[in-house]
């Protein structure tokens, strides 16, 4: 099977509520870093950004972006500068695979990101004494000094895989093979799934008129695509669309 | 003269003039004090981590990662003068020669020093051998720059033998003899691997697909910014060489090499820099016309955000490049010391400039259309690490030239000045 | 023989490199290389088999029903479950962390008297002692479960005083419940048939009542449209989820909602707009503009905008009469798409009562959020599974923490259909805790105990004979053969739902319109989000996101 | 070794990559090798003495480099191109043709015409049986004086011209005395004994290095000259030349002075 698993996220459903976040590192086995982390060292492999479209008084407008490690399908700027083969892109499934156990934390991968999606473990992995009880058993925890990222939820994908191969069946059924983002999100903002079938529900989104990708004229192909119906929101997927910076600006 | 003169006095090459061994101890404490102090804070990140740091996931690359590029740069000279010396047989050079193997030597085991404080996984450094990926200009400068080094230390090795008291050892000396005949084979390796590492250190930025401030379409496998830094890096080489000549001869009051020979370093690299600069112009001029519009990032937008003005653009490619460039190659300045130090000052300015340009503002400028512009200040343990190299540096070339015949023989003539 | 220097270099030299043909370098390159890929001091996950359970989540009294992810014992993952009538699936960021709680390091494992650690004697000593001087008030966070009446029964028995802490949904429905003088927890809002929500501040989109169900809606019929079904009007100072969010958002200047709402029903009125009955504001529409800050202008269109798609209600964030006055004008009381009463329970449910009698100590149960100040110069005891800090406590007395107590979930606030469902305990309580029923029931025995209560209220569901029950898909509980089989099913994880009621027309009467009541609009909790205890995880995303302002990123 | 790593698969660039460093590596290697292997063979082959005497003579100070004919009054100033090994000079022939002017020097220190002088100051007895005795000059004897300890060479062992022949300690420094010819030890003497060691030349013996008749006395004034500059201390004019004759155990008598430099210039060390 070849595969193109992707996700297409409906930003108007999006409240912003981050369940997503909380679910994504629950499932693996983020450590709670002290309280120096800040949003620029912490570990989110999901990352909810709140952004605005600039104007002020009643007509102001906020929405919000969740990021993920987009899965560029096209010259993945993250896999060709790791020196030591530590990133790969899985022919299979498209995924971008992070391995931590070869990654020596040279960082090169996190300059090469234009959308700031992959993380360092700057603090060595800790919980609170018992609450190691409650790690994931699907997913290995990492040490610190390495890189880490969204892989999709690749030990869920295994486990349908597993489920596939005891049922005597290729594929797996989609149904086995829900990433904790999407099954989170209180809204079902977000639609997962193998973009590169085309009876599949996402990558039929993907295809809607109001779907975009961010900085998609940078040519990587991202796999995570986005849509709104608000033209301001479309707006933000490229720095300066014609020229022009657009208006909206982290919050 | 107490003991600990005499013995200091006998590893002093005979009829050497030196200071006095107090003074000279006096001139090491600061430095050493400052070493120790560097390699604490490099313990504290090697022990707590990288949190000791104020990198973060945007600001990945710090000051660090600027260091190591602008001190293999500074470095080059070593490679280049070997390179002029035996291959291009510019024999008036080699009076410098041995004090470009030491200030080699220096920066480049600096570098390799600061590199594994700065990995997350300094233990895991060695997989890179173990399986590389051949298409990561890092990979391609892990090998060159570990390969290198060896060779530089090869290169300092007959330097050292020469030393009053090992000389008296009769089989250290005959190797020395024996060696100093191959040391052109080794001139020509070194030359082979600093064309490729010093080019992938620009390569480095120049495929960064996701950072347009940084990116350059690739020439054959390589961006242009490879070349580019090839260019700096041999043009800047013999400038810094020229400036820790000229500084050594004003800290000991010597004159230790003929005026010509600083003049011809100072003239080379002016030479290299107008090139430079002429290459570095056409690079920016496509880059911002069709290279960044083309990814949909408008390139007056690069320099919106202060301090990094398009000011900043033109000091590194005007004051910094084309200055000192004609200064350096303009007869009746180059022929006055002043000018020549000045002009060598603005030379390695420059190519420093352009390397923080290259490692800071391109992390430091936004990809995402609600992305911030990200400030960054090192901690005071990045600095600490910075400043030991700093004081590594100054300590090894002073040892060395307190006890090593770094400029062959000031009494005598120079039959017998060792490898470059 | 004698060794020359010679031969020591040659041998060293000769050892180095003959090292090298040795496996011993490359065995320790091996051996670095493992162990610097699984540092043993980083705890890994127990590996083992792993079963999905139901549960309920006790964070509120929505009462979420969960998917629990269990491994060798222990909670490892949670879901949402989709069957679920009223969340669909949802739950609140904070439960998809919330099975790490018991590991908080503000877990209380102790009974604590003034900080120093007592035995469950003494505080029970100090507690009798404490009624037998004079009447203690018993508050409890979450009433109707079958432990509320435990909590209940015994004040009634000894002269106390049984209070109930509602939260901003249910304050939103306190007027209602005076004026027809049926329970707050008898109320609810029928979302789902409205079709232009009016909501003064109300976080509708963020946590406001019971997850996933009005966001659902929202997502459904509003999100991004043009012109959506379901209009959301959010009248808010500040640019809120909810506000970005909403069809129009209508900015107003702090704590003038109430007279928007006043000079909102006045043009109604005037302009003969509705024909639902309520008495004539006060309000003058000049005084409304300059106070909310809109022009009148913006009043009047504001006032057509929300009766042009009916039914419309208005919802307040908390109590807040003139709203509730507006909804009365708008004919959103007792119609469907309005303020519905639920199905009155097959079994009593206790009404919330606060009596003001001079208390000698008061007991909180462990459902009160810690915000709760308890009464002055009354010894409390209070009941927590975590240590909140802040408010005076003399007494802290260890609860079972999440998923530890086995406890029944009547319906939730703001929902218009009655449920009942039941939260299994995964986890066995640790020893050293009790819930407030438990410490009741040792010092008075008579009092009916909570699982029989629980049993109790099952055999009345089932003979009243009314409702489905959900679990994978719904069934009715004509199905089951018996009470018994019906109560296994609940505390499987099944969710009983009474049928919709048939319209019932709320009776209010309201002589005259109320005036603002100056309460000021509750502090942005939406925004500076810090409950006492957090999820470690939620509290680390919050702080290392932009989501929410934290005290650290406020600070900065 | 790759193979081993799970996951990892080979491709071109990875052998044009590996090859090329492999090559890079191997070239560095090998010189370090190859420069080893040539050491080696030239310490086996007795080529060392050569080697360390040349790169001695180069750094040693223009000022004990004169040309033996200054000495001889020949020439007025000449810096010796040859290490003093005056076989190799091209102008040696042109010189010895040259008549010698009759110069009366006095060193202030004792000499013997019999006697071939080394610049090491070592001389150099040719007996009739062919073989030499090697001994130290009264200048040296008398800057020495009593020997601390003496290290000769094993009777049987061969000495080169310019080689260190012997050495001896006084004071805590070591003096490496060079051999003023090739040879091999038939005896050793020392301190006591009139000479230091007895030689026998292997092959043809050439001594035209050595200095001998009125150009000894020139040489040894000129050393005497440059042991007074180097001594030249407060109050130790009178001590050295005593009655104009070198006094003994100057080493003794003068403690402070710089002796590192006096020796190593004395015995053309480094």
């Amino acid at each position: 099977m070849s595969a193109r698993y992707g996700m297409v996220i409906d930003l108007d459903r999006c409240t912003g509520c981050g369940a997503c976040m909380v679910a994504c590192a629950a499932e693996n086995n983020v450590p709670p870093l002290p309280p120096r982390a800040t949003d620029r060292t912490g570990l989110t492999p999901m990352l909810v950004h709140k952004v605005n479209n600039g104007v002020e008084g009643a007509g102001r407008r906020e929405a919000f972006i969740p990021i993920a490690c987009m899965h560029c399908a096209n010259e993945t700027p993250c896999v060709s500068v790791c020196p030591q083969q530590a990133v790969e892109v899985d022919k299979a499934t498209g995924i971008v695979m992070q391995i931590p156990q070869r990654c020596l934390g040279c960082r090169y991968c996190m300059t090469a990101c234009p959308y700031h999606a992959r993380y360092f473990n700057w603090w060595d992995p800790s919980w609170p004494p018992g609450m190691e009880k409650t790690l994931n058993p699907g997913v290995a925890t990492r040490m610190r000094g390495v890189v880490e990222k969204c892989n999709l939820c690749h030990a869920r994908l295994h486990t349908a895989m597993e489920k596939a191969a005891a049922a005597g069946k290729k594929e797996i059924d989609m149904a086995d093979y829900v990433p904790a983002c999407v099954e989170a999100c209180p809204t079902n903002a977000i639609q997962f799934g193998d973009l590169a079938n085309s009876e599949d529900a996402a990558s039929q989104a993907a295809h809607s008129p109001d779907a975009f990708r961010l900085l998609a004229r940078l040519g990587t192909e991202p796999k995570i695509y986005y849509k709104s119906r608000q033209a301001w929101v479309r707006a933000l997927a490229e720095r300066s669309p014609n020229g022009h910076p657009t208006e909206a600006q982290h919050v | 003269m107490s003991d600990l003169a005499i013995v200091d006095r006998r590893f002093i090459a005979r009829g050497e003039e030196r200071s006095s061994t107090l003074k000279f101890a006096l001139w090491l404490t600061p430095w050493i004090a400052l070493l120790a102090f560097g390699l604490y804070a490099a313990f504290l990140c090697l022990y707590y981590g990288l949190n000791q740091t104020n990198m973060d996931n945007r600001f990945a690359f710090g000051l660090w990662i600027f260091a190591d590029l602008s001190v293999i740069a500074m470095g080059a000279g070593a490679f280049f003068t070997g390179f002029l010396v035996y291959i291009l047989k510019q024999e008036e050079l080699k009076p410098v020669l041995n004090s470009a193997v030491v200030v080699g030597l220096v920066c480049y085991s600096g570098a390799v020093g600061v590199l594994m404080v700065d990995v997350g996984q300094p233990l895991r450094a060695w997989f890179t051998f173990w399986h590389p990926n051949t298409h990561s200009m890092l990979t391609e400068v892990t090998f060159c720059i570990s390969t290198y080094l060896m060779i530089l230390i090869l290169e300092y090795l007959p330097v050292l033998l020469r030393n009053r008291q090992l000389q008296k050892i009769p089989s250290f000396l005959v190797f020395e003899h024996q060696f100093h005949k191959l040391v052109p084979v080794l001139a020509a390796v070194g030359a082979f691997l600093s064309f490729f590492h010093q080019g992938s250190l620009g390569g480095l930025y120049g495929v960064l697909r996701g950072r347009p401030f940084a990116f350059r379409e690739h020439f054959a496998i390589w961006p242009t910014t490879f070349f580019l830094f090839i260019l700096s890096a041999i043009a800047v080489g013999p400038s810094f060489l020229l400036l820790v000549v000229a500084t050594v001869e004003t800290v000991t009051g010597k004159k230790l090499v003929e005026e010509s020979v600083l003049r011809k370093l100072g003239f080379i690299s002016g030479i290299l820099l107008g090139v430079y600069v002429a290459a570095k112009s056409i690079d920016t001029i496509v880059w911002l016309n069709i290279t960044s519009p083309s990814v949909g990032f408008a390139p007056w937008e690069y320099y919106a955000y202060k301090p990094f003005g398009s000011a900043i653009l033109f000091s590194e490619i005007v004051l910094l490049g084309l200055l000192p460039a004609f200064l350096l190659i303009f007869p009746k300045t180059r022929a006055r010391r002043g000018w020549l130090v000045f002009a060598a000052v603005l030379t390695c300015g420059g190519v420093l400039l352009n390397r923080f340009v290259l490692t800071v503002q391109t992390l430091a400028l936004p990809t995402l259309a609600f992305d911030d512009f990200l400030k960054y200040i090192p901690s005071w343990q990045e600095v600490a690490t910075f400043g030991a190299v700093v004081a590594y540096g100054v300590i090894v070339y002073s040892l060395s030239y307190r006890y090593l015949p770094l400029f062959g023989h000031s009494k005598g003539e120079d039959k017998h000045v060792s490898v470059g | 023989m004698k060794v020359s220097r010679r031969d020591l270099l040659l041998g060293t030299a000769g050892l180095t490199a003959g090292i090298f043909f040795t496996p011993v370098p490359w065995k320790v390159l091996d051996d670095v290389s493992v162990w610097t890929q699984n540092w043993p001091w980083i705890p890994q996950p127990a590996r083992g088999p792993v079963t999905t359970k139901l549960a309920a989540c006790t964070l509120c009294a929505s009462g979420c029903r969960m998917r629990v992810r269990m491994a060798a014992g222990f909670p490892v993952g949670v879901s949402g479950s989709a069957t679920h009538p009223l969340t669909k699936g949802a739950l609140c960021p904070l439960g998809f962390a919330a099975h790490q709680l018991n590991w908080h390091p503000a877990r209380l494992h102790a009974v604590r008297h003034h900080g120093h650690a007592v035995s469950w004697d003494e505080a029970r000593a100090a507690f009798e002692k404490a009624y037998s001087e004079g009447p203690v008030g018993i508050v409890d966070g979450h009433s109707g479960r079958a432990a509320s009446t435990v909590l209940q029964s015994f004040v009634a028995k000894h002269n106390g005083n049984y209070e109930v802490v509602l939260n901003p949904e249910e304050k939103s429905l306190l007027p209602y419940a005076q004026w027809s003088g049926v329970p707050v927890n008898s109320l609810g809002y029928d979302l789902e048939n409205a079709r232009t929500i009016v909501s003064f501040s109300a976080p509708l989109l963020d946590g406001w009542g019971i997850p996933g169900r009005f966001t659902h809606l929202w997502a459904e019929r509003a999100a991004g449209q043009p012109d959506p079904q379901l209009r959301l009007i959010q009248i808010e100072p500040k640019l809120s989820r909810t506000a970005s969010g909403a069809w129009r958002w209508i900015p107003i200047c702090q704590g003038s909602g109430e007279l928007l709402a006043a000079a909102l029903a006045k043009i109604l009125i005037e302009e003969r707009l509705v024909s639902g009955q309520s008495p004539a504001p006060p309000a003058s529409l000049t005084d409304a503009a300059t106070q909310t800050g809109l022009t009148a202008a913006a009043i009047r269109e504001l006032a057509y905008a929300i009766v042009e798609r009916r039914p419309t209600l208005c919802i307040s964030d908390g109590e807040s009469p003139a709203i509730a006055a507006l909804n009365l004008l708008l004919g959103a009381v007792g119609t469907p798409g309005g303020i519905l009463p639920k199905s009155v329970h097959p079994f009593a449910m206790p009404p919330a009562s606060a009596n003001g009698k001079s208390l000698r100590a008061v007991l909180i149960d462990s459902s009160v959020p810690w915000e709760y100040v308890p009464p002055a110069s009354t010894e409390v005891f209070r009941f927590a599974a975590w240590d909140g800090g802040g408010n005076r406590s003399d007494w802290l007395l260890p609860s079972p923490g999440y998923l530890e107590e086995s406890t029944d979930l009547p319906t939730p606030p703001t929902s218009a259909v009655a449920t009942y469902a039941i939260a299994p305990s995964l986890l066995a309580p640790s020893a050293e805790t009790k819930t407030a029923a438990q410490f009741l029931l040792q010092i008075d025995p008579t009092l009916s105990d909570v699982d029989q209560t629980i049993r109790a209220r099952c055999q009345e569901i089932f003979r009243a004979r009314r409702g489905t029950v959900h679990t994978e898909k719904p069934a009715p509980v004509t199905s089951f053969e018996s009470a018994a089989k019906f109560e296994e099913a609940l505390r499987a994880g099944a969710v009983w739902l009474d049928e919709p009621r048939t319209v019932s027309p709320l009776r209010c009467s309201l002589k005259e319109w109320p005036g603002n009541c100056g309460r000021r609009a509750p502090a942005d909790w939406v925004d500076l989000w810090e409950p006492p205890v957090l999820p470690p995880l939620a509290a680390k995303l919050y702080q290392e996101s932009s989501l929410r302002e934290t005290p650290q990123r406020s600070q900065s | 070794m790759f193979p081993w790593v799970d996951g990892f698969h080979w491709t071109v660039m990875h052998v044009v990559f590996l090859t090329i460093f492999g090559l890079v590596l191997l070239t560095v290697l090998a010189t370090f090798a190859w420069s080893l292997f040539r050491t080696a063979s030239d310490l086996r082959s007795h080529r060392a003495a050569e080697v360390c005497w040349h790169n001695n003579f180069s750094q040693l100070p223009e000022a004990e480099r004169h040309c033996r004919h200054e000495f001889s009054g020949r020439v007025i100033h000449r810096v010796c191109p040859n290490a003093f090994d005056c076989q190799h000079c091209d102008m040696y022939e042109a010189f010895a043709a040259m008549p010698a002017p009759a110069l009366r020097h006095n060193p202030g220190v004792g000499y013997s015409d019999q006697l071939l002088y080394h610049r090491g100051h070592t001389w150099v007895q040719p007996n009739e049986d062919g073989t030499f005795a090697i001994g130290l000059d009264e200048f040296a004897q008398h800057l020495i004086g009593q020997p601390d300890a003496v290290k000769l060479p094993r009777k049987g062992s061969a000495i080169q011209h310019d080689g260190i022949a012997w050495r001896i300690t006084k004071n805590g420094r070591e003096i490496r005395v060079r051999a003023p010819l090739d040879g091999t030890i038939l005896a050793t003497g020392g301190p006591q004994s009139p000479w230091y060691l007895r030689v026998k030349p292997n092959g043809a013996v050439d001594l035209r290095h050595l200095l001998q008749g009125p150009e000894v006395a020139g040489w040894l004034e000129s050393e005497m000259d440059r042991l007074q500059i180097q001594l030249r201390t407060p109050g130790s004019e009178p001590a050295l030349a005593d009655g104009g004759m070198l006094m003994p155990e100057l080493m003794e008598a003068l403690p402070g002075a710089d002796w590192d430099e006096v020796l190593s210039a004395t015995f053309l060390d480094a």
